[in-house]
């Protein structure tokens, strides 16, 4: 195809995949937030790590997957761009004057962030190695293969056997984002069982501001996820970003009352998920339904969501910061009414039942791909790496346990601290249970002091601390 | 009267709690501490230098209780709080001069 | 009008609109660590419930109010454009190829961020439900009747009576949406009240961090404010973009200069509010003046600020978070200056004092029009609605006790919780004053105790706690 | 040059403007959460100094030094575009249809980051007065000159002599922002000297989640960076825009693996130095290697960086939160390898060693020229006005000493205040070691009591706390 | 010499510290502290989850003193912190055989 | 048994506990605290409003200890964190009538 660059359109896809990267670490702000102090790290490096392997797997074989040549209608031929080798003319977006490797790289901000969506349903308690080969083999097995059915020209696409119904549409990514994490969120949980204390204590966010701060952040970055779907900067895009805004909006609005009339107060968190649940469910119907139509969809997401993330306690299962109630239960909600409220094909716009019906066969569809397929790799990993940490290592806290880190330290340089590798320090943590005996002074300690730092360093050194007059003859 | 005061781990705490609470005692104070003692500290790594963090956080509890209840409460939070580990922590008995409840002004053990 | 497509002048306005929607959050984020720990998620509400209800008013009037036609030069049909419905002819940036729903949008954002701003004067004291019905009658009856005489060819517009004079100048809204909110936080302020212990206790803000975080966002926001109002992206786009950054980064020295002298410190607090107030200046002069001249603006205006936030002190009324001493000031001073630093018409080049006497004029029109409108509002809404929360509600703090939340919990999970509803708890927390009796199990309690967790569960429940030898006898 | 305007290549240089302006407040929340809770304040408001001196002295003469018209192949003629006066046609972006002012702005952004860049290896012990003077002048005379040579024209450019050999890439910065910025940061630790308590003290960042934040935005601010650096919206926006992607998420994952098998557990302060290593390295490359090339360059660069953070606690300087390990040895690996990667001419990609040859002489002179200059600067303000802040200040923290604010505040209002200038809190700030007699009423401090706070006030004043059967008679 | 413990609501620390200092009294210690008591906690909602959160903010309180100022310290906390309401605090007081002041190495009523 | 209770300066305590250490006492209790006293506070402004904070963080250590060693204890503590400066500190001892290890359950002396 020959190609013509349109700096307009090129400008608007770098923004937007720019704005959906961001996504990814704000949906770590949202999640780490949400979770207690000890395991804040944790939470938002499955985020990061989400990242770091999706980018590396998106380039080397994502992308031919989901929009290599046909193959079955399942999925591309996935040597076709290997390391993302392609020509301008060659990607969808080639038509609106979009060189090839900017909507790639649009395409991979897609991937990173619906694997890292998943994170949250197993939130405190899996290992962190398990996560990176889950991360690197759902993005090959489940995310690529299902982005290639419905926008790669499979099966759930305009070019499958539904589309004799009515033409499916999702126009940035209700079943292949969010339908698809909410169910592999849902199995995960599932095989991955619960967290201690599940039910008896709250387990309430450590930090508001910072799950505020990750929904404003996605929320922002949503508009180069919807916006940017229109695949260029025109009146489309146009409608996407208003209807994403006042979607949202109304899901806020619509989550606040349901808490008003059900809890009497309206919270923060409440507010934060009911941003995400109208971002959710607005984006396959961004670009087919008017501002009017959003307000109706936006605030009925709101309301069924903030009920669904209630039913984990009804039915038993610890989706920990709600992938289920809001991703899988508002990527269906916005899928589905849009055989309502979509203004050429909707129910309610004259149109009959067959785009209603088009879209619950393709949400099905996605849900049961998507829970077959995450529930293979997730028991295969199970088998050969195990999901749990310790009880003990839960218990205390994953941060500390597997990463070594404290994510807050406020009191600043507080306690005694010393190099590790020390004798004294060695035998501490191991601990010894023999009490030491008074007026001896512990040799093993003595031994573990630093090298005097640095005494002879020729440039002016400041390390000794103010004169004291204290005798313990130990320079700090 | 006495003054029990427990250093237990925080996980613990609310179990602690709720064992006092069935016992009928009713009040506390609850302090967040840091110890060091035999159970080492854990290891983080700053820039591929290693530290051991020697404080622990640890939970401080302290109870105001009549003579009478002191033995039975400080059985139950040994009880309550143990889990057999190195780190389980202590508890102390300090005698308590007076009492007072400040709402009422009420002395000794009405206070309590 | 024959509409043809600009992609890029609509890739910068899609961004524009983006970066100023993200505004209203960056302001939760400013405003929110200005704030006591226990009241940070009320203030952050305030704004993003005028993020939910801001978008809906707009949608649903606001722009036809502001943008349909004129009538009497005070306000737009209110039904022209009912639901955003509209030609991508219709807009004022249809010249510049940009679609009807990209301004449409573009202009949502304003006045979302406009009635947040006033949220800063009234903080921590007041009650939800009354704050969103101000910000949604507020839009309608101050903001969009406003903007459409300054920017949709009303009485303070070109096409106004002042035009014979010279042509009002405000470029991205000081009028409209600065000395506008200003002047309604001075109103509220007053007619809510002081909060208890003002100027006894400091109330310090709780997390400077997060104000920066905020103002870094509200400076990155604004370049879509300032270049977007350019409507294209062209020359007056990148001048309106190097004032905003030179007027923004001179206003933040001038303040930390005045605190030098003043107060021997330079605070971050002041740096922030710095940004804010050179932020504030520049919006109404950014495409008219030079940027020499926008860092005398800057100056001028990081100086004159940081002086008038200490007169609440003086004149005593508790603008809280100093929306007058900012924004009203602050878009004063930039009104008014153009008057002089206006490189066409501008008395310091040549241009005599007709626009300084317009810009005047405008100035306090601006203000007239938002205290009458804005006092009418308020009092109604005292009457109706009530503005304040308890005072014991306030001394314990608003989230709690209206949101039924607490920001920051850095001590993860430390405490005892239990699910309410249960008699126990219950009679806890009405508070039972008798003394229960020494070695007496309450029964009550025993009744409170969860249902066994799912200990039926099928799947492989870790919920239980490691082995451990206690005689509780209580399962967590 | 005839300037036909390009709205689409326009708006992408405005939005990468404003990203890489983000990247410096982005830095004060990573540098920020790096160091104790203590000095984060300062932290933070050394980038925000930078971002505002740098502003208005680029507006001055540094853009001038960096573009205008070549003397000596070192600078430009520094009153050439005096406060950015300049036409449309006369910046390097001309030919893109990009305005003069766009470009200038641009432009400004970089040398305001590259020099906030260096505070990270003297945090928590430098006088605020001292770095804004350092920061004003080193731009002028470190970084334009720098950025002359590389960019402007000068000896290291494609117009320079070592062009006969093949002519040096340096795409986005490696040797103007980072081998500069690492190299003075080195200068600066080396000649300011260490913290107290260094290498005893961990001196653990006392907030990740921030640090976190920081990278994430440094991340989507660095797409400016680098695809902005195309000057257009092309494709080889969007190689550099992916190149810029795989190879932070590469360095990520390698700086991970480094710590997994050197240190057992891989951290979140890893991660988000891994982000920025990554970012570094493919600074100069992103317009010259493959997606593959890319993913090797970051590989290596996150292995290295993870290595090289180790040397200061070997070679003892107190590069406090790695600039050199980070930024210098990141931008010598980015400008390396470029000439074993690039394309077009890396060696192993059949072009021989010339374009590595060229590319170890721009580094090496990048490195002698940052170093012999910032050398002079730095001793001279020694000299002139000290870099240290006492010991006393410095262990208390710098942010109440030098500041007067804490960053932190989560207890919320918790203590006595009482405003400042009544005779009892002078008495008590300088700290009277008399013994004040029990049983007598202090009378300075009777005197010390605030003015009946507005009891005259007329409006419905709710300062007075709830009715309480306390016998003060101190109203509060 | 006696230890007076005092358990306060946050929002009285400022009365209370003011009141000692006109006292006389120019030194104690404070610890942000959660209280359990008679006065039942907040109630907190989590994805339409309820929970009661027991613990409630207070401040403790420490001031070492002559035995002869304890009666009317105790007096005066208890009056200054009290609004009536029903987790006013408690103070109570132990006897404390020996202070230092750190910087002189002065013992007994002289450190204080 | 006794429990010595010492206030220093939080950049002190590192050095304190490293001292016990040495001289064989493995175990305490360490809380944050802010402390009133002699020394003033610093001076904090906002929005050009000073206000002197009065409160200075210091650190409170807690240890139960047998009689004999509290001397030397008492005098280890004060003379490692003596810089000079008012605000060093305070140490204060008070009896302990019984201790208990959480972890076994041992009492007394043992259970240090
Ligand atoms: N002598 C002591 N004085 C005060 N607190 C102590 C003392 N020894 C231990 N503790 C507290 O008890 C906790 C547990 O003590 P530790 O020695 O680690 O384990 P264990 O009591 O099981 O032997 C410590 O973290 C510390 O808070
Ligand atoms: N037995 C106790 N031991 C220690 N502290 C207690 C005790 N009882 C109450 N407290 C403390 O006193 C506070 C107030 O007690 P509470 O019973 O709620 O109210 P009141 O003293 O007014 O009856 C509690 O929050 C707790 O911190
Ligand atoms: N009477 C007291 N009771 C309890 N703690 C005290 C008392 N006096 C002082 N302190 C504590 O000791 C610290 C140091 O006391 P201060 O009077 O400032 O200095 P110094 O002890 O050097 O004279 C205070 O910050 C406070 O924490």
């Amino acid at each position: 195809m020959a190609f013509t660059l349109d700096t307009g359109a090129t400008a608007w896809l770098l923004v937007s995949a720019s704005l959906v990267l961001l996504m990814t670490p704000a949906l770590a702000f949202f999640y780490g937030g949400m979770v207690r102090a000890r395991t804040v790290l944790n939470m938002m490096l499955m985020s990061f790590a989400a990242l770091g392997v999706g980018a590396i797997v998106w380039t080397l074989v994502g992308y031919s997957i989901a929009f290599g040549d046909d193959i079955a209608g399942l999925f591309g031929n996935p040597f076709q761009f290997l390391g993302l080798h392609g020509e301008d003319g060659q990607s969808l977006l080639a038509e609106s004057g979009v060189p090839f490797l900017v909507a790639a790289g649009f395409q991979m901000t897609f991937a990173i962030i619906t694997v890292a969506l998943i994170s949250g349903a197993i939130a405190d308690r899996v290992r962190f190695g398990t996560w990176i080969a889950f991360s690197a083999i759902w993005i090959v097995l489940c995310y690529a293969p299902m982005a290639h059915m419905v926008w790669g020209g499979g099966l759930l696409s305009a070019d499958g056997p539904f589309a004799a119904i009515a033409e499916p549409i999702d126009f940035a990514g209700g079943t292949v984002v969010h339908i698809n994490a909410g169910t592999a969120g849902l199995v995960l949980a599932l095989i991955v069982g619960k967290r201690l204390g599940w039910r008896k204590d709250p387990m309430k966010p450590h930090s508001l501001p910072l799950v505020m701060l990750g929904a404003a952040l996605l929320w922002f970055g949503w508009f180069g996820f919807n916006a940017g779907s229109a695949g260029t900067a025109d009146s489309t895009a146009g409608l996407a970003w208003v209807n994403t805004t006042v979607a949202t909006a109304a899901a806020m609005l619509g989550w606040m009352i349901t808490e008003k009339i059900r809890d009497k107060n309206v919270t923060s968190l409440g507010a934060a998920s009911g941003v995400v649940a109208g971002l959710v469910a607005i984006t396959p119907a961004a670009g087919s339904v008017s501002p009017i139509g959003s307000i109706v969809l936006g605030a009925i997401a709101g309301i069924v969501c903030a009920l669904a993330v209630g039913l984990k306690y009804r039915l038993g299962f610890d989706d920990s910061l709600d992938v289920v109630g809001v991703h899988l239960v508002g990527g269906l909600v916005g899928t589905v009414l849009i055989g309502f409220l979509a203004t050429d094909s909707g129910l309610l716009y004259g149109g009959g039942v067959r785009q209603l019906l088009v879209q619950i066969v393709i949400a099905v569809a996605a849900v049961i791909f998507s829970a077959v397929v995450t529930t293979i790799i997730a028991l295969l990993l199970k088998a050969l790496m195990g999901w749990r940490v310790s009880e003990e290592d839960e218990l205390t806290g994953i941060d500390v346990t597997h990463h070594a880190e404290t994510g807050w330290d406020l009191m600043g340089g507080f306690g005694s601290r010393r190099a590790a590798g020390s004798p004294q320090s060695t035998g501490a943590s191991t601990g010894s249970a023999g009490s030491a005996p008074y007026g001896e002074t512990m040799s093993a300690h003595a031994a573990a002091q630093d090298p005097p730092t640095d005494s002879s360093s020729p440039e002016d050194d400041r390390e000794s601390r103010p004169a004291q007059p204290a005798t313990t003859g130990e320079p700090r | 009267m006495k003054l029990v005061t427990a250093i237990v781990q925080p996980h613990a705490l609310s179990d602690v709690a709720d064992a006092l609470r069935e016992y009928g005692i009713a009040g506390m104070t609850v302090t967040q501490v840091a110890g060091y003692g035999r159970q080492g500290g854990h290891t983080e790594v700053y820039r591929g230098a290693e530290y051991s963090i020697d404080q622990i956080p640890k939970s401080r509890i302290e109870i105001v209780l009549p003579d009478e209840s002191v033995a039975e409460a400080v059985d139950l939070i040994v009880r309550t709080a143990r889990s057999g580990r190195i780190g389980d922590g202590k508890v102390w008995v300090t005698d308590v001069v007076d009492v007072v409840r400040v709402r009422t002004g009420e002395r000794g053990a009405d206070a309590i």
